[in-house]
């Protein structure tokens, strides 16, 4: 049956205060729309992670939403550090969030091994550095050391992650939940997957027809989605292959903003707070900056080669 | 002949060490910018089969205007290869294929251990960094890391204030003794002053080169530890001709590694 | 630079007697042609390996090639139990092999494990059957069970598995070996990248541009890649999706010629020995059964969409 | 109200049984024809939102002829997701999604323990078998798993010559010591003259309802073990006019189902 309902309506069915939500996206794909209706609906203690975060993730600690991070990076890229981030963990505004920090190999095998349904994964990287004598939320559970049953060596185990809920951002999925992707991937695949419900985001909601006609492109399959919300433009200020580009000055614009307390708290109230939805966002920035800058966005087309899977 | 031409600044002569660093077919891990020029000098010069990934799930990118992060919608078109995080950091770096990686931090101490993780104690930093990222597991499984960083007492201090990424961690037999995967570690520290390379017995830096206009004493008074010095410390090659022919007419027609004057190298 | 060959050439170049063999395929591109040639060279002592294993495992190990076999399961599907193994193993013709059994669960995620660089994976299947008490050429090395030392739960640890070579069928690849495919995968990604180096057999080579017009359907990188060969209708009588369909035909005529010693020797000598190439097997299949049946297995067309990943 | 012809056959009798155990909204690993004609009698019937999956790595095929192998060629175009073995024997089935799986095996005993492995000893056996495949994981991961098997002495003895698949083991407690998920198990076994359940105190099959033309006591006398018959043991309902009619207009027109009369069910 159609799962499709709006982005308002996804989060409040959802996402529940404290709950482990895992956000995909690097940069590409990330759900902006998703993490916008997050702050907006004030969501309490969540637990977010993925690998490198980014911009979006700064925003939910500066807003309060959040209590708990499993961390590998986080940075506003071009832009440099993370403004709320420091500020949390450096001067506890709006409070300091607890972090639990692993990197960009571990992370995303947990996560996989979460999708995987195993219990722990090994991993070869961290051992011999000080992140292994920092342990946060997870305390002694955060990793392990055994001696390789197989050979005496030395393993570092890593534990599974099932959050509760998985928020993606695709270019296409059916009415059910099909979702389908191309171009980087980062770690949305085992993040989808880890979880135990997704909502899906998209750029277009397309027939299950037309996700018939490419099915190696779909990464989570239908049963596992709760929401589908067709929302265009939704990883502004990142991008989504084939449909838009890094929007580079609305990055400095969040990094200006962002450089103090109040700057921070006024650019929440100018694009989140005070706007209803992504259609109203769109409309926020075309009017303050014109539909030809939103339009300079908008990606070529460079298309490929269409694919038969007959027999 | 090769001509050295003399109206080159520091970042090219950077890069262009970067580049020298790097052997024809080398799998390369690179960040965004700065690592990129070397990878793609050397891919233009010397190490035409040089193949570049990354972290993000990307493989043989052909970006047609600098990447300004290793997600930049530009590294999407016309790659070999685009997967996920766990391909690359996965099943290229983790599985053994990666021969190059480049890193860079606030802090890098006299064993090659880098640090983005805090400045001051972790529970109550002066200034809190980004995090690993991709650094710890390059650092720990890449062939030959090659490091990049401002040379000043602050950015080459004795010890890092927290170990991100291991360098050879506290000397000789400690990766070994960790496990990590045998013929990996730092291999060159590259700064706006001098390169500086590890003693096979001592796994600490020494001064192998020393940048044109930099002094030997200059360089151990900016460095945080007793610098060694090699019996055959030399002046540091400047940038080819072709070097920068590449650089100026193939890889940034507009100039823009001039940002990284005076400035880190992340 | 290129590395476009025969298959001659390839399996006389990059497949060593004693070597471990990865072969991919499942049903869905067998690398076929690949796996006459390995009989026609007379290899020697090969472990070999996949999940799901059929009539071209059969052939090896009726052929001799074979000494060794990490199996799950193997089978003439429609047409049952696989002869030649059967004899192999109740009758020791023309050797008996040695087999250490897994599951189609198991042994995927031990290619997996070896193509991620980890020295073992946990698994939740094989416990509390005999699977646990035979133990082949491994010995105590097949598995070991842990005590987790997250919740002390029992857990069941695989080896990693990294054969010397693997070798896969796909649709396309260019000459330095990107390798790229749509439809079933069974476990060709894991067991290409597990292997220290890829024999890449496919049905079209495609430019460098083509490749990068779609790059999200690459699962071979060309660093990893020894040899690319051009076969057209490599998997026969397996399929290629979007190229041809199996031929249920062909798998009746193996069943019955391999229900004997002596009919199995008269199909290797007709279709692989007195063969030179896939080429000239094509042209017996034409002389022997007409253009028309070869031309009945190709594929109908119905393509997809094309995508962009431009920004 | 419901009507029951009486010209059917044995397969579909059995296939009818087996879609009456699927509920609407079931994740269901399918293998070749038969299970895949019991879930589509069940999504033709009372579980429309049913779901399949064959181990191969495809989700929700869309075949227009049957499928003859988990991986024919069939199952590509069309379908919901196609992925490679870990994608459903993993991320699906070990990830704890699916509800039903469908085993058959050469022998069932008692506790549901399946055996494709051998007939005779493990090292000189007198027939050897294709081995598990993707049946121990499906044994050991499933929610509810259906098993499909001729009933006669030699398929159901009291123990099975080898432990290919795991049902309920050696009895009561097994499953949990061995650290098998909470929850799954074999459900049912399905013959040609019976439908056995497992008692959930003692977790041996018992003799739940006898097919038409089927008695209690040739069926104790085809059981390999002293099987135990329901207090409410009774007739299994033949097929039902609406499932006939699914089997023979919608799901096999040329009634290929005819192949499994008096032959194994695999």
């Amino acid at each position: 049956m159609s799962k499709v309902m709006t982005m308002k309506e996804a989060i409040a069915a959802h996402v529940a205060d404290g709950d482990f939500v895992y956000i995909g996206g690097y940069v590409c794909r990330t759900p902006f729309a998703a993490v916008h209706e997050i702050i907006r609906q004030r969501k309490k203690d969540l637990t977010i992670t993925r690998g490198n975060a980014a911009d979006d993730f700064d925003m939910m600690i500066g807003a309060g939403v959040v209590k708990r991070f499993y961390s590998t990076f986080i940075s506003l890229g071009l832009y440099g550090l993370a403004r709320c981030y420091r500020r949390s963990l450096e001067k506890g505004i709006p409070h300091k969030i607890e972090v639990e920090e692993y990197t960009n190999l571990s992370l995303p095998m947990m996560l996989m091994a979460g999708a995987m349904g195993m219990p722990f994964i090994p991993v070869k990287d961290m051992v011999g550095t000080d992140l292994l004598n920092i342990k946060g939320f997870l305390g002694d559970g955060k990793y392990k050391l055994i001696d390789s049953p197989f050979d005496g060596a030395t393993v570092l185990l890593a534990p599974a992650l099932h959050p509760d809920v998985g928020i993606i951002h695709v270019q296409q999925a059916d009415e059910d939940g099909n979702a389908q992707i191309w171009g980087i991937g980062g770690d949305c695949k085992w993040g989808a997957n880890a979880a135990k419900k997704v909502i899906v985001s998209c750029e277009r909601i397309v027939s299950r027809e037309v996700i018939g006609k490419d099915p190696s492109r779909t990464i989570v399959p239908d049963f596992k989605v709760a929401a589908v919300v067709e929302e265009p433009f939704a990883s502004h200020p990142g991008y989504t292959p084939g449909f838009y580009d890094i929007d580079f000055g609305f990055g400095y614009l969040y990094q200006q903003a962002s450089n103090t307390v109040e700057g921070f708290e006024a650019f929440l109230k100018e694009w989140v707070y005070d706007l209803p939805d992504r259609a109203a966002y769109l409309q926020h920035y075309i009017d303050r900056f014109g539909y030809a800058r939103l339009r300079s966005l908008q990606a070529k087309f460079d298309y490929g080669y269409p694919v038969s899977y007959e027999y | 002949m090769t001509t050295h031409p003399n109206d080159y600044i520091k970042p090219e002569l950077m890069a262009c060490c970067g580049a020298r660093e790097i052997a024809d077919g080398d799998v390369v891990v690179v960040g965004t910018g700065f690592p990129t020029m070397s990878a793609n000098i050397a891919k233009h010069t010397h190490a035409p089969r040089a193949v570049m990934m990354q972290e993000s799930g990307v493989y043989d990118a052909r970006p047609r205007r600098p990447a300004l992060s290793v997600g930049d919608a530009c590294l999407n078109p016309g790659a070999a290869m685009i997967g996920g995080l766990t391909d690359v950091m996965g099943m290229f770096l983790q599985g053994g294929w990666v021969d190059v990686g480049f890193l860079s931090g606030s802090q890098v101490d006299r064993y090659g251990n880098l640090n983005t993780t805090c400045i001051g104690p972790y529970d109550r930093p002066k200034n809190r960094l980004p995090g690993s990222g991709g650094a710890n597991p390059i650092g720990a499984l890449a062939k030959r890391c090659l490091i990049i960083v401002q040379h000043d007492p602050k950015r080459l201090p004795d010890r890092v204030d927290f170990i991100t990424t291991p360098g050879y961690i506290d000397g000789p037999g400690a990766r070994e003794k960790w496990g990590l995967p045998r013929g990996t570690g730092p291999h060159v520290i590259i700064t706006n002053k001098a390169v500086l390379r590890f003693d096979p017995d001592t796994k600490e830096a020494y001064l192998a080169s020393y940048h044109p206009g930099s002094t030997i004493d200059d360089i151990r008074a900016a460095t945080g530890w007793d610098l060694k010095v090699a019996d055959d410390v030399h002046e540091t090659e400047p940038p080819r001709a072709e070097e920068l022919k590449t650089i100026r007419e193939v890889l940034d027609p507009n100039r823009m590694i001039r940002i990284y004057e005076g400035k880190g190298y992340v």
